[in-house]
């Protein structure tokens, strides 16, 4: 294993991470938001450095599936803000009741 | 010409929905009529090359998998296919009174539902992990603005929870494909089994944990189901209908077709499926307790909805014929049954103006129908005869029974009583006597209002329609049972 | 040696980034971090011999991106207050320490699990390069993009529109007014440097669009380029909301997918499989029209609004 | 499949389903052409029975067959088993929607009311032309479910208990039913009912599940039998309108769940091998029990209809005790009490239902000297409750007498003492009854109450009354004759079909 590609995968995993926690344990909707953007870039992290791209040009596929990937996320954060919006604008809060609705 | 047909299964309606967004009356009418109308034409030819030739791939650009990205018809996507025309057909007819086309919900309505079925369509077809993944996408992107346009505070909270979990699901599950592209080098579904087989097994383990709590996730399979029962209850009655109907069954076919067809035999080890049916009996019990304390309609249909979708995992451990003739079977009759139960609660709510089980005693006369077709799905739920939803739970039992599996059979027992518990209860709230005197405004309802319970009542007869005519759905059911169970 | 180093500070102001942007003590901060992180991701994109994501993660990942949350973060700052705030219980404390455990042995699973993969291009990247020849551009990426996995650019076209009417949607239910107005500050020099900016976003845009054949670039990078000309307009008060969609904006919406799948159809119906390309030419075309419609479905999702009209 | 001639059963299950759904459909305010609807329905049905019972004299056979699942088909025949329960139906159905046209004029929600009606018929019908036990069982459920509308119509909430109490009773012993049913399944397939049943040739290593499979049918069918322990929803169940009543004591339920243990013994197990496994002596001792159990009960009630409703648990058990008992004698002495305890407890609730609507009368004791104030009604009524204690030559008095007659022959003379005790509590309750109608003074109050309905209503209900009590008293009667329902239990024992 060449060590860039060690140092990103780690990189990826630890990001992945981090994402999962802040998606966890955070109260605002935007926070949440935040993390998950964090999550999907770990992965696409991941799918570039396992693609070879750490030695040479790395494997097209993964770099179309991320560069998909990165449009569908711009749009679903993009529809997350204005759903956001709305529920400042119905509940006065940006935030999620944990406990409602479970 | 068959191919053709394929093709417009995915394409027509994603036309439709451009056509939508362009503005004018017009557009929208022929935008429905070009992308839902059409399906089930489309259908009748691809139903008889499957009846005649089996299954068949259909490689789109002419780009041979694993490079290219391919759809795959059988006899189960053939199922989820019919039921999206059907019941989405139904349930579409039901909300153009709700969503006239050529007013403002109209305009904001029609292109997103025709995305939704043009995404749900793709998803039964497509035979590649990422083009899955956008599919899913899609489906969550489009579906979860219809719930939000309920417009209550309830609705957009369940829409935001919604959205958040979804997105955590769908992130999971591109992990664990990522993983797997890299570890067999390909993400066409069906060439998966022989590229496993040598791939390393510790990764092949971890990517489908995360693709299996992403989509079970999706499925809303206890307890992974927190955030169902509101999103389901809140969001309009059509909309509502197709979510339970179809939409949590995307997540569910999709676990089907991961873990029966792109697996090398014998990789999913019993412990997984025994995973699967005890989350599955969970699902059963806890919805079906959590479906009786509700004091609202759509919230006991919601989560019967949860309660009901645990038969969908209960029976894995089984890996028989008959199991899997039950699952389908039960996949089309909970389907059929539930959409007419969210219409015709929708109906109600038009009627009185609420949906607590309190204020049904108000109802009564103003509705017939709609009472009658949400009594006759009802029947479907609790699964007894005559209904599809009788034979689908019959076929489980003998399953069970075969198999020796009688914590499965008693659990079975036990929910279909607490389905037919919470069932009955909201009949009795509905045939509380009310005044006599305020009988008199029967005649006061409306034609469209009659209309739409037609709809409903529709819906509630084929799911007892399903209990009788099973026989040719079933035998087409066993030509496409998975490889893995293929044994039998 | 000064290459591993580059990695390390890239890997460590990456994983530092996120940490901030999960624990930053103001949501202002934690946005701002994350288009940090977004644009430092850009550099690791290089670093991996990932131009085309470089560019599409700066232009997209960190510029829009970070638009749309910064603008919605105002938005909210200026709605709070309006309505009374309904009572939320808090979160549990052990919440955190068992999501913080969770995350940790998702990190360790994880890392082992991707290192004990080969980090090669796998059996459909090597074809990918072989076939590329048939399809008529040298950027691998545009090939996989355009030709072989066409259907899920699609579908991803499908996502976009549905990100609009999703938003479109849940926007037209706010209460009148609820939205604050764009609040620009003309400052001296903006007209003048706008100027400037707008035409070369626009010919970055076709630069990059042209340039996706054989180089790094294409429809996503070039549309996201065109948008945040857009954007700017938007922020300097030149565009403004409107109340309604004009029909141009919504054949621009739809273009792409329209454009796509018709050609699609069309070949299908001459014999051909559905979404072969009929030739290069072809491809520039369903790429032109995606930018299109890429680069207005963001301004208006940037504008949270139905449609744009030039301030009076 | 066969939609011809041959398949005459569904089309008298489908006229039932049909006039419900028009019902329904035509909504509350649409009175005549409900009333028109439900008796061109019952008329229809029982021409078409007719005409069936002419065609099976003739040598005729009917049925209808439909795969529904793998190795499972929707069988619908006719047997003279069949057409003993269906024939007694159709009848018993023509002359109660009579009676309940007029009972529930000016009541809200008819329209439920008689859709409900009618497809709790259609079920009977299915339950009675089922050709197998997977048939039974479907029109068995559809019965719990089309009742339970009925049972809870009145809206109150003691109703709604009774509704409650109905469905846990009914739906658990759907559940017995169902899982005796997937055993046998799983054991020997799915089996026409045949005279004799088809299960002797895998009997052999095979008699532990038998055992198990016959006590899980027989708690579920004797749920609805109201059999020993598990019979107390029925009294609950009396909140329902009288015609709901009579149609539940006389025909559809009770007799759904009795038919269903005739079938268990006859045509799934076959007598020999039900014999031969020892459950015969279990079912006997239950139904014995359970007459004695019920008729102690009836005694103790002050409410008519209670007091009829624990006679109906009691005298419902003749018939599972004569088939249990198995001589051939007893057998048809079972069977024919089907017949006759139908026609005379629907005698009994008619009248008990005029007393109710006409003067308000619910108690026993208000029913001194009511036989000046309605006449017709009390003569009625005696007519029922002497047949009931089985008074020569009324019909019960048929029953009795073959079915002790039977016991004796088969061995088990203890049976006629169990008679003989039943016979006595009958009469305990029931004569006293009688003798308050006619040799009680006629209180003044009562004398002064006005009728609570119009006279053209009350000949509305005494019409029918007075039908279904000719009805039962012809039974007795000219059971010598061709035709009685003595005479085809008797074919059907002498010349199994």
């Amino acid at each position: 294993m060449n060590t860039t590609a060690l140092i990103y995968l780690l990189t990826a995993a630890a990001v992945f991470g981090i994402g999962v926690h802040g998606l966890l344990q955070a109260r605002q909707v935007l926070r949440q938001l935040l993390a998950i953007n964090l999550m999907g870039g770990a992965i696409f992290l991941l799918l570039i450095t396992l693609g070879g791209g750490a030695v040479g040009p790395p494997d097209p596929v993964p770099q179309a599936m991320v560069l998909t990937g990165i449009v569908i996320a711009v749009s679903a954060t993009a529809f997350a803000l204005a759903l956001l919006l709305r529920l400042q604008d119905a509940t006065g809060t940006s935030e999620l009741d944990p406990n409602d609705g479970a | 010409m068959v191919h053709e047909a394929l093709i417009g299964l995915v394409f027509l309606p994603l036309l439709g929905a451009c056509l939508a967004v362009l503005p004018g009356r017009f557009g929208t009418r022929l935008a429905i009529v070009v992308g839902l109308a059409s399906l089930p034409f489309l259908l009748l030819p691809v139903t008889l090359s499957v009846l005649r030739e089996g299954a068949w791939f259909y490689t789109l650009g002419g780009w041979s998998a694993p490079l290219g990205i391919r759809l795959y018809v059988d006899p189960l996507a053939l199922l989820m296919l019919w039921m999206v025309a059907l019941i989405g057909g139904l349930a579409a007819a039901h909300a153009w009174h709700d969503f006239r086309p050529g007013t403002a919900a109209g305009e904001r309505f029609w292109p997103l539902w025709l995305l939704l079925t043009a995404a749900m369509n793709g998803l039964f077809l497509s035979a590649d992990l990422f083009n899955l993944y956008v599919c899913l996408e899609l489906v969550t992107l489009a579906a979860i603005p219809l719930i939000a346009m309920a417009g209550s505070a309830t609705a957009v909270r369940a829409a935001m929870r919604y959205l958040l979990l979804a997105l955590l699901a769908s992130l999971a599950y591109l992990l664990g494909v990522a993983l797997l592209y890299n570890s067999s080098g390909t993400l066409d579904l069906y060439l998966l089994p022989d590229a496993l087989a040598t791939a390393p097994a510790p990764v092949t383990a971890f990517a489908l944990a995360l693709i299996g709590t992403g989509l079970l996730l999706k499925g809303a399979v206890f307890p992974l189901h927190v955030w169902l029962p509101q999103a389901h209850a809140s969001a309009p009655g059509p909309v509502s209908a197709v979510l339970s109907a179809l939409v949590v069954k995307t997540a569910i076919y999709l676990l089907y077709r991961v873990g029966l067809w792109s697996l090398p035999a014998g990789l999913l080890a019993d412990g997984a499926m025994l995973l699967f049916a005890v989350l599955g009996a969970g699902a059963l019990i806890y919805g079906g307790v959590l479906a009786l304390l509700q004091d609202r309609l759509k919230l006991v249909i919601a989560y019967s909805t949860v309660a009901q979708l645990g038969y969908l995992l209960l029976a894995l451990p089984l890996a028989s014929l008959a199991a899997w003739q039950a699952l389908t079977y039960q996949m089309l009759s909970h389907g059929l049954a539930k959409a007419a139960m969210f219409l015709a609660a929708a109906n109600i709510l038009h009627a009185i103006g609420s949906d607590r089980l309190s204020d049904l005693e108000r109802l009564d006369q103003r509705t017939p129908l709609s009472l009658f077709a949400l009594a006759v799905a009802g029947v479907s739920i609790m699964g007894l005869p005559p209904s599809g939803g009788f034979l689908a739970k019959w076929l489980l039992l003998e399953a069970a029974w075969r198999g020796g599996q009688w914590g499965l059979l008693s659990v079975l027992i036990l929910g279909s009583l607490l389905a037919a518990a919470y069932v009955f209860r909201v009949l009795a709230a509905a045939l509380r006597r009310e005044d006599p005197s305020e009988a008199e405004d029967a005649e006061g309802i409306s034609a469209i209002g009659r209309r739409q319970a037609t709809y409903a009542m529709l819906l509630a007869l084929l799911a007892l329609v399903t209990g009788f005519a099973a026989a040719p759905i079933l035998e087409l059911m066993a030509t496409g049972i998975p490889p893995t169970w293929g044994a039998a | 040696m000064i290459e591993i180093a580059i990695d390390l500070i890239i890997a460590m102001g990456v994983v530092g980034l996120a940490l901030q942007t999960i624990l930053g003590a103001s949501v202002f901060r934690a946005i701002l971090m994350f288009i940090v992180f977004g644009l430092l991701m850009a550099m690791a994109w290089a670093r991996l011999h990932a131009p085309d994501l470089a560019l599409a993660e700066a232009a997209i990942g960190a510029g829009i991106t970070g638009a749309l949350l910064l603008v919605t973060w105002r938005r909210l700052q200026a709605m709070d207050g309006r309505t009374p705030r309904v009572g939320i219980a808090a979160r549990a404390p052990w919440l955190s320490i068992a999501s913080g455990i969770f995350a940790a042995a998702l990190i360790v699973a994880l890392g082992w699990v991707s290192l004990s993969l080969p980090a090669e291009p796998a059996a459909a990247g090597e074809l990918a390069w072989q076939r590329l020849p048939e399809v008529g551009v040298s950027n691998p990426v545009t090939g996989v993009l355009l030709a072989f996995r066409a259907y899920d650019t699609l579908m991803e076209m499908g996502v976009l529109l549905a990100a609009w009417l999703g938003a479109r949607a849940v926007a037209s239910e706010l209460r009148p007014g609820a939205l604050p107005g764009p609040a620009h500050a003309e400052v001296p020099l903006v007209g003048a440097l706008l100027s400037l900016v707008v035409p070369i976003s626009l010919l970055v845009a076709v630069y990059l669009l042209q340039a996706g054949g054989s180089a790094p670039g294409g429809a996503f990078q070039g549309g996201a380029v065109l948008a945040a000309g857009g954007v700017l307009l938007c922020l300097s008060g030149r565009l403004e909301a409107a109340e309604r969609s004009s029909i141009t904006e919504r054949i621009g919406l739809v273009l792409g997918l329209a454009v796509f799948s018709c050609i699609g159809l069309v070949m299908l119906f001459m014999g051909e499989p559905m979404l072969a390309m009929p030739g290069v030419w072809a491809i520039y075309l369903v790429e032109t029209a995606l930018l299109l419609s890429i680069a207005l479905t963001l301004v208006l999702l940037f504008a949270a609004a139905p449609g744009l009209r030039r301030a009076p | 499949m066969n939609f011809g001639w041959q398949a005459l059963p569904v089309y008298v299950v489908l006229t039932s389903v049909v006039t419900g759904i028009l019902i329904f459909a035509l909504g509350e305010a649409r009175q005549r052409m409900r009333t028109a609807l439900n008796l061109a329905g019952a008329l229809v049905k029982l021409i078409l029975i007719l005409v069936m019972l002419l065609a099976i004299q003739t040598g005729a056979s009917f049925e209808f067959r439909m795969p529904v699942l793998p190795g499972l088909d929707l069988l619908l025949h006719a047997d003279r088993l069949t057409m003993l329960f269906a024939t007694l139906s159709a009848l018993l159905w023509l002359v109660t929607t009579v009676y309940a046209i007029g009972y529930l004029e000016q009541s809200p929600n008819r329209a439920r009311f008689f859709g409900f009606f009618s497809l709790c018929v259609a079920a009977t019908m299915g339950v009675a032309s089922a050709g197998n036990l997977f048939t039974f069982f479907i029109f068995y459920e559809l019965l719990t479910l089309a009742t339970w509308p009925l049972v809870v119509h009145r809206g109150t909430p003691e109703a709604f208990a009774a509704g409650r109490l109905y469905l846990t009773y009914t739906l658990i012993g759907g559940v017995l039913v169902l899982v005796g049913l997937i055993w046998l399944t799983a054991l020997a397939g799915s089996g026409d009912f045949i005279v004799g049943g088809t299960l002797a040739p895998i009997a052999a290593g095979n008699e532990a599940a038998l055992r198990g499979i016959f006590v899980l049918l027989m708690l579920g069918f004797g749920v609805k039998a109201a059999l020993l322990p598990l019979h107390s929803w029925l009294p609950r169940a009396m909140v329902a309108p009288a015609p709901v009543s009579a149609l539940l004591h006389a025909v559809a339920v009770v007799k759904a769940g009795a038919f269903g243990l005739v079938r268990l013994i006859q045509d799934v197990f076959g007598f020999e091998l039900a014999l031969a496994l020892g459950l015969t002596d279990l079912l006997t001792w239950l139904a014995a029990a359970t007459v004695i159990y019920g008729s102690v009960l009836a005694l103790r009630q002050s409410d008519l209809k209670r007091r009829l409703a624990f006679s109906t648990v009691s005298q419902v058990s003749y018939i599972a005790l004569g088939v249990a008992t198995g001589s051939a004698l007893a057998t048809i002495g079972g069977l024919v009490h089907l017949v006759h305890q139908g026609m005379t407890k629907i005698t009994l609730f008619f009248c008990a239902g005029n007393y109710a609507e006409g003067l308000g009368v619910h108690a026993v004791e208000e029913l001194d000297g009511l036989g000046q104030r309605m006449p017709v009604t009390s003569v009625c009524f005696t007519l029922g409750a002497l047949g009931m204690i089985g008074v020569p030559p009324l019909a019960g008095f048929i029953t009795k007498w073959h079915l002790g007659a039977g016991a004796i022959t088969a061995g088990a003379p203890w049976v006629v003492a169990v008679l003989a005790a039943s016979t006595l509590l009958n009469a305990a309750y029931f004569l006293p009854l009688v003798h308050r109608l006619w040799f009680r003074p006629l209180p003044a109050t009562m004398a002064a109450r006005e009728l609570g309905i119009s006279g053209r209503r009350l000949q509305a209900l005494v019409g029918p009354t007075m039908i279904v009590a000719m009805l039962a008293l012809f039974a007795g009667l000219l059971a010598g004759t061709p035709g009685s329902p003595l005479f085809w239990a008797q074919r059907m024992i002498g010349d199994p079909a």
